[in-house]
């Protein structure tokens, strides 16, 4: 007889329990499902597999992916590799963290609450913001819940779009608000990289409720938050920074050029890229929005016998309180990768943050002089970047990239796979995990393949 | 116990927990890098330790919290069950773990591979004719689901603008309607807990887009006409959605495409069983059935002569993207391993220990306490603790701190909000009829501290690093990020 | 000023602390070492390195070895590549466990006082015996100890080696009686691959110590115990065991055969190969020789709440009390690798352990059944095996070792490694990770090269 | 807190926490491959629980005990550093990890460039001229060496019979000594802490083998003759032995082999990070000078043009194998991390910071606590509670179990035999300031709760999930296994 690792039960608990519950058989305490309705037959699945099969099977479909510790990647758009010091997966390896519920009782759970109130301090210290919930969904949920903010908070239907807001990002914010009678409007992009302000200027009416602005924008340019804030507290509307972290060593912080709203994906701090998720969105806010925010807020209370603790609180904001009337309808969030971001930023600290930010930056740099040599590659934007820039090229960018995939190197995104009549563009991201050697390699591997 | 400081408090200015390489590069001076109005004035403002007090503060939080590695989380409408290790160690493998979205097709075969494969289990599962692995968890799910009935709706230039949702029915519901645009109308339950059909039927017409329905529903009651209320709502063409919270009660035994459902989302942190993370993360597939799969949202992965390949471009009835890349792929990884364990040939095994286990605890602990909804139950029951409120003054609440004094986490309390004083209990199969014997003892235990002494259980909890915590003065004085000199 | 992760004092704390201390210098604090033992100039070293800079070199150096997962490997002859089931990973990678000290102060650590207790159990159960203590060093270590305790338990100072005694371990007791006049002898092996019982029984007299047998010996032939044990216990010396611990689960327990000592290497049970160590020895004995056992044993008793708890007990045997009268030297030991042998035990449980013996066992006799049948090859030996076996070849092994490696297969271990004039032979290994397919390889692979 | 029953008393007939594949090979039957007399009768007598079950149980008993990533872990002699979890993430490498002993040298040649490296660190850092990694910690280490020892004089045909250690000596250097089958005669120390030189001159002669000697000493003071003693050993052809527990006190610093010392240990769970395992493993490889070198035990790594590879055969006069295969690779590998993450360039830090916090941390304590060395210690240092014990009854072991009540691990007690109630603290240069002074302050608050109240001491600790623990009568009635019902 088969008993599974997961399943305690043998044939002697079923009994003894069976007869406690006075039931017969295990099927009997199936009868409230009416016979119509159960399956009948087989389904189309295979087999149940021992461990060693399952290993053998998965690390058989892992070996069929080519991860960028194989190939070298200069893929960004959105998702970057740093590098993540190991002892943040050790710590949120521990399964008293991995393995809890959320912390519906705070007694019982005040190591993970510490933590989400430390992240919360952390994501406030990094945005110049006044107020950060326990996180969201991932990068482009944050800029939607953001607008919707707004959105309450003015009683306004309009959002205007900075040039440069991540085009998924964009996508899932029309997503969010295509049945909420939201009208989304973009701005154009100026010649040098950035939103044309001019332009966008004219798109800002007494109808908008926010301005959203991405810094860098998706070019990799870097924009100037405080002419954005002031069109927007201009209109009356608010200002939504839809920001990466890291660049916030370096960058003025949402905070400090007048942004009402700070959001972004937050999985350049330590957590890895796991093909697109879990990530980690995030959220922050000036003190007059709190009653906004969605989702789990942590905060600081005291217990009966005197000693500081946290809990969750703001609850009525939430939808198992108020139900429809509830600011979000997040419930299950990202709270475990908030806390690999709280280690991440313990282990690197301020010192280590401006390092990895300003030696990614130059290693950019570096890379961008060595490509602007490459016969018949330009730069098209002027603007300042960080590091991630465009590279137009003399032929389609994604010819290039199979070339160069060849050479195992993964070269850059190809933006036309986000923008029509972006053929020869490719967005070219590197981080302080590449080599002077690596970057070298790059310039040649491209030349040859332009040659 | 002693508080912990907050890392913020043990930090020391230039300690290092981790150092880069040098540069290796030629430096550029920043200043010529970034336009001086552009660059940060303010101090970054965290923490810095050395890597010894980093691991050992986050690894005395740990220690300060409980999850179903160190005890039983019955938490009813959770699902708290076992989380594999082979999950973990699967999901951190390089090839899995260290993948850029944007990668191309041709390097990440095995990842598509994995999110095509569990789109089948998933189909197969639910009866349903096609699923999206997108939603992040089972809200957007939920979101997306009622998004893609109402570009269907909308397909057809009809404009419903009612959703249905029974009083019984999780918060996420009627916010993700109203997220969605919609009015949100509330259906009574009866006194059997199950969704009075009479007051049901009164509000279904022309105007309803959808009813939302958990089955078994969250006081563990199987709402066996579902398909007749289907019948009901396909007159008008209204859809029926069904909420896959509940899904370990009936995986692999009946199928919500079966019971007349057109859309449904998965909860795999909770059937699937990939670790809930201390609140996520966790991903909430949604399954439809055929008239509703060219709304679904974009990428699709598809299968073709030359491989899989992630489709964005070919669905133009898409109701586009419910978020960033492609799903919460760790967790959607984890959950295929978890069924692959199990095959076809055991996979109702998961509903038949968690359906047993739950009928034993509520048959150790009806002598005891109010069951409303009577026997059997499916995989959680409802206690009603009103009696002991009204006759020891002692309710959910002092229950489940006293229970964190026994050493057990306590179950969902005051949810659903139909039941006074309500306990939802939630076994699930992965703990052993000597957990459940030793967790009903102890509740008993406290029933009896009650009569004896209530004060016992308002005083509680009183073995935990902390005593009962205020939450009303969190609420009403906010405290929600460090500054120097809070604590 | 480069502050390192590994140490917290910043020029600040240090300048507080020499106040506090009184000193001008931490130079200062170095005064007690006189000026002419300094070391002057630097050493031949190169420079610190960042983490990301140690994960780059060491996955580099790991990358020059081959696997036995990359390799299909038929090695064994003491170490044996089992399956480990993910669940001791995680739970010895539990820093409580791997971070902490030898339990001195038994109220803080009884998990590991406990873990040991449980090993302590499990390996009686084992082994038939009624006292573990709580590890050696590996198993050549506890064969010698063994020996120690049989020489001081006797009085007497000869000790008579069955033939099949692993030869590193044999070297090892020598080793370690090198100078301690004892004489030590071995027993030759009879054509069936097992110990000559006739010319041991000679061996064997009135100064004989001990007896020592393996088994399965190290040609992978089963020995009969109750021989040996009738033999040594006839001259009035001890039988020592030595056995490999999975097997126990099919074959007569040391308890069961009358051995008075069993010992042996642990590694077989979840344990990483690890190229040879970090292992477990273990020893067990009779009630009677408890005052004989060397290193920790872990007792229960109870506290002064009148719980169950658990201690380091009979510590007069060793070596921080009684010195130089101490049993054994050993102080630290390999507790970390009893407590993943502990949980082992519990993962497989023991249905789990027979099924591991016996599929080994199939599959060895599965393939000693094809490789009978390649031309030119032999199994000299008639005696019955688990799962390993001589194989002798039609020429020298180290050539075919070669070859077959070339296909990707470790063929086995070459005799000739430990016995000159066996230059043909070698010795196979296989366990139950090694599929059908595998072995049909192996065999066709051999038939190749040897053609 | 309540105990934690046994696994075995967890287990139920028939659970299952692992599951293997079916057998694909065709099944003989048992009995016809294992002759009758031969198989095993009795019961296997093994636990059986689901997986859960067993995950839980260790991660349980973990949460039962207290390591230095929970702690401050003070133990003097024991070095309880920081372990680096990069150190722990490289020697779980496929690469490194799955590696059989007997693989060709052509397929292991990073793990022997690994050996191989540790040997040129291990020469460079103990001005020793040849390194051997086998020994499996510090006691074989010293075995090992007294080993080579015997056989070099025994090369030369001379016998002497006698190793000198010094009354402070740790236990293995005495026990080691008499399993090489020598006698043992101990040295006096003097009021300050180190060797009697009158007395240790006394006892030098023709038959003296080997002095063994620590340095700094075990009471945390330098040494600051021993080369003198070195000359004097070196007269009669003796040897000196150094025992390298605490060269964290002088890594990079000062040299045993420049001091003349002509053999010694390492304890890389010590002085190089590795985690000590609750009681191991660690290892102890050994350094010598040259003349000692030829009697190294076998095997050793040379390299060659082809690579590296390992030699059993070419050293006639190696004193043989100490132990199986070739030392605990898996710890080795990790120090040599640690040691690379340090440099040549910051080797001394090390060193450094050990002595500064042992010096801040007595100056701290010595206000309160007799001190009976004086000032400044070295890397770890005696205090001595007579005074206490005479003046509150509280000693030693009182003040060790309080100290678990204020939640830390107490320092080393009664050892090194020549002090009274001794407490040997060794704070190792992880630590920061704040623990040292939170630790101090905690001894400080024992103190005088033992002035007004000595019973407090006495029933401690009370918050730990036992109580202070009968040891002598677990030592009376041994109860060393579990058996049906003993608890
Ligand atoms: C019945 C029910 N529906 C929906 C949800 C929401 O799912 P998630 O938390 O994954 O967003 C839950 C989660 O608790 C639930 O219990
Ligand atoms: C001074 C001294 N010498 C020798 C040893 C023995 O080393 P090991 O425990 O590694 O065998 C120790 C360990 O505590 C020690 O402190």
């Amino acid at each position: 007889m088969f008993q599974h690792p997961y399943l305690p039960a043998t044939p002697e608990d079923v009994a003894l329990m069976l007869e406690k519950i006075g039931a017969a058989s295990v099927e009997e305490l199936f009868k409230p499902i009416p016979g119509h309705l159960r399956l009948k037959g087989a389904m189309d699945l295979p087999p149940h597999l021992s461990e060693m099969e399952l290993k053998d099977l998965f690390q058989g479909l892992a070996d069929r992916n080519k991860s960028v510790g194989r190939l070298e990647s200069y893929l960004g758009a959105g998702a970057y590799e740093h590098f993540s010091p190991t002892v943040v997966r050790h710590l949120i390896g521990r399964s008293e963290f991995y393995t809890a519920y959320t912390p519906y009782q705070p007694e019982m759970t005040q190591g993970v609450l510490q933590a989400i109130f430390e992240y919360q301090s952390c994501v406030c210290a990094l945005t110049g913001m006044d107020v950060s919930n326990a996180s969201l969904y991932e990068g482009g949920h944050a800029l939607a819940e953001a607008c919707l903010m707004a959105r309450a908070h003015t009683g306004r239907n309009k959002v205007v779009l900075a040039a440069g807001v991540h085009p998924e990002y964009a996508a899932v914010l029309a997503t969010y608000t295509h049945n909420l009678e939201t009208e989304i409007v973009q701005a154009p992009l100026a010649a040098d990289g950035r939103t044309d302000l001019a332009a966008l200027e004219k798109l800002v009416d007494d109808q908008t409720a926010a301005v959203v602005v991405s810094n860098p924008n998706f070019f990799g340019c870097l924009e100037e938050g405080g002419a954005f804030a002031r069109i927007a507290h201009g209109a009356g509307a608010l200002l939504v920074a839809s920001v990466e972290p890291v660049s916030l060593a370096l960058l003025k912080s949402p905070g400090e050029f007048g942004a009402d709203i700070a959001c972004g994906e937050g999985q350049s701090l330590g957590i890895s890229l796991s093909f697109g998720g879990p990530w980690l969105g995030f959220i922050a806010c000036k003190q007059a929005l709190v009653r906004r925010m969605p989702g789990r807020i942590c905060g600081l209370t005291k217990d009966n016998r005197g000693q500081q603790g946290f809990v969750l609180t703001l609850q009525t904001r939430e939808q198992h309180i108020r139900r429809e009337k509830a600011n979000s309808n997040i419930c299950t969030n990202q709270t475990l990768l908030a806390i690999a971001a709280t280690i991440y930023l313990g282990a690197v600290g301020p010192q280590g943050l401006k390092e990895v930010a300003s030696q990614s930056l130059q290693k950019a740099h570096y890379l961008a002089g060595l490509l602007k040599k490459v016969p018949g590659v330009g730069l098209p934007y002027a603007a300042a970047s960080l590091n991630e820039f465009v590279v137009r090229l003399p032929r389609a960018a994604s010819r290039v990239l199979e070339a160069m995939q060849a050479k195992g190197i993964l070269a850059g995104v190809a933006l036309d796979r986000f923008y029509s009549g972006r053929e020869n563009d490719l967005l070219v991201c590197v981080t302080e995990t590449k080599k002077k050697a690596q970057l070298d390699r790059y310039a040649a591997a491209l030349t040859e393949v332009l040659a | 116990m002693s508080i912990e400081r907050l890392i913020f408090e043990k930090s020391a200015v230039g300690r290092r927990a981790v150092v880069f390489p040098e540069l290796d590069v030629p430096a550029l001076p920043l200043e010529s890098l970034i336009p001086a109005g552009q660059r940060r004035e303010t101090p970054l403002g965290l923490p810095e330790v050395s890597q010894q007090d980093l691991v050992r503060h986050y690894t005395r939080l740990s220690s300060r919290n409980t999850g179903i590695d160190t005890q039983m989380v019955p938490l009813g409408s959770c699902t708290m069950k076992y989380n594999p290790k082979i999950n973990e160690d699967m999901a951190a493998r390089d090839g899995f773990r260290n993948l850029h979205p944007y990668q191309d097709d041709s390097t990440v075969q095995g990842a598509l591979e994995v999110l095509f494969e569990l789109e089948h289990w998933l189909r197969e599962i639910s009866g349903m004719d096609a699923v999206s692995l997108q939603p992040t968890a089972g809200a957007q799910g939920e979101l997306c689901a009622l998004l893609v009935a109402r570009a269907y709706h909308d397909s057809k230039g009809r404009k419903p603008r009612v959703v249905l949702v029974p009083d019984s029915s999780h918060g996420t519901n009627p916010a993700s309607a109203s997220y969605c645009g919609y009015t949100v109308e509330t259906v009574n339950s009866l006194a059997d807990g199950t969704v009075d059909l009479a007051d049901l039927k009164s509000k279904i017409n022309e105007n309803v887009a959808c009813l939302m329905m958990t089955n078994p529903n969250t006081v563990g009651i199987f709402e066996k006409d579902i398909s007749t209320v289907a019948a009901w709502l396909h007159e008008v063409d209204a859809q029926l959605y069904y909420d896959g919270a509940n899904l370990n009660a009936i995986c692999a035994i009946a199928r919500p495409g079966d019971m007349g459902c057109d859309m449904m989302h998965f909860n795999v942190h909770k059937t699937f069983s990939t670790p809930h993370g201390a609140g996520g993360p966790g991903a909430g597939p949604i399954g439809v059935k055929k008239h509703l799969q060219p709304f679904l949202p974009v990428p699709r992965v598809l299968k073709t002569a030359e491989g899989y390949h992630l489709d964005f471009k070919n669905f133009p009835q898409s109701i586009g993207r419910i978020r960033s890349f492609y799903g919460n792929f760790g967790i959607l990884l984890r959950a295929l391993v978890y069924l692959r364990s199990f095959g076809g040939d055991h996979l109702a095994d998961i509903a038949k220990g968690a359906v047993l286990n739950a009928n034993y605890l509520q048959a150790l602990l009806a002598p005891h306490f109010a069951t409303p909804y009577g026997t059997p139950c499916m995989h959680e029951f409802v206690l009603s603790l009103s009696k002991q409120k009204r006759d020891k003054d002692c309710g959910a609440l002092d229950f489940a701190k006293r229970l964190a004094d026994h050493g057990y986490h306590a179950p969902t309390i005051y949810f659903p909000l139909i039941v006074p004083e309500a306990m939802m209990i939630e076994p699930t199969e992965t703990e052993s009829r000597e957990t459940l014997e030793a967790f009903a003892a102890a509740l008993i235990a406290i029933d009896e501290e009650a009569s004896k002494d209530p004060e016992i259980l308002h005083a509680a909890p009183v073995n935990t690093p902390v005593g009962r915590l205020d939450e009303a003065n969190a609420a009403r004085k906010p405290v929600l990020r460090w500054t120097p000199g809070i604590s």
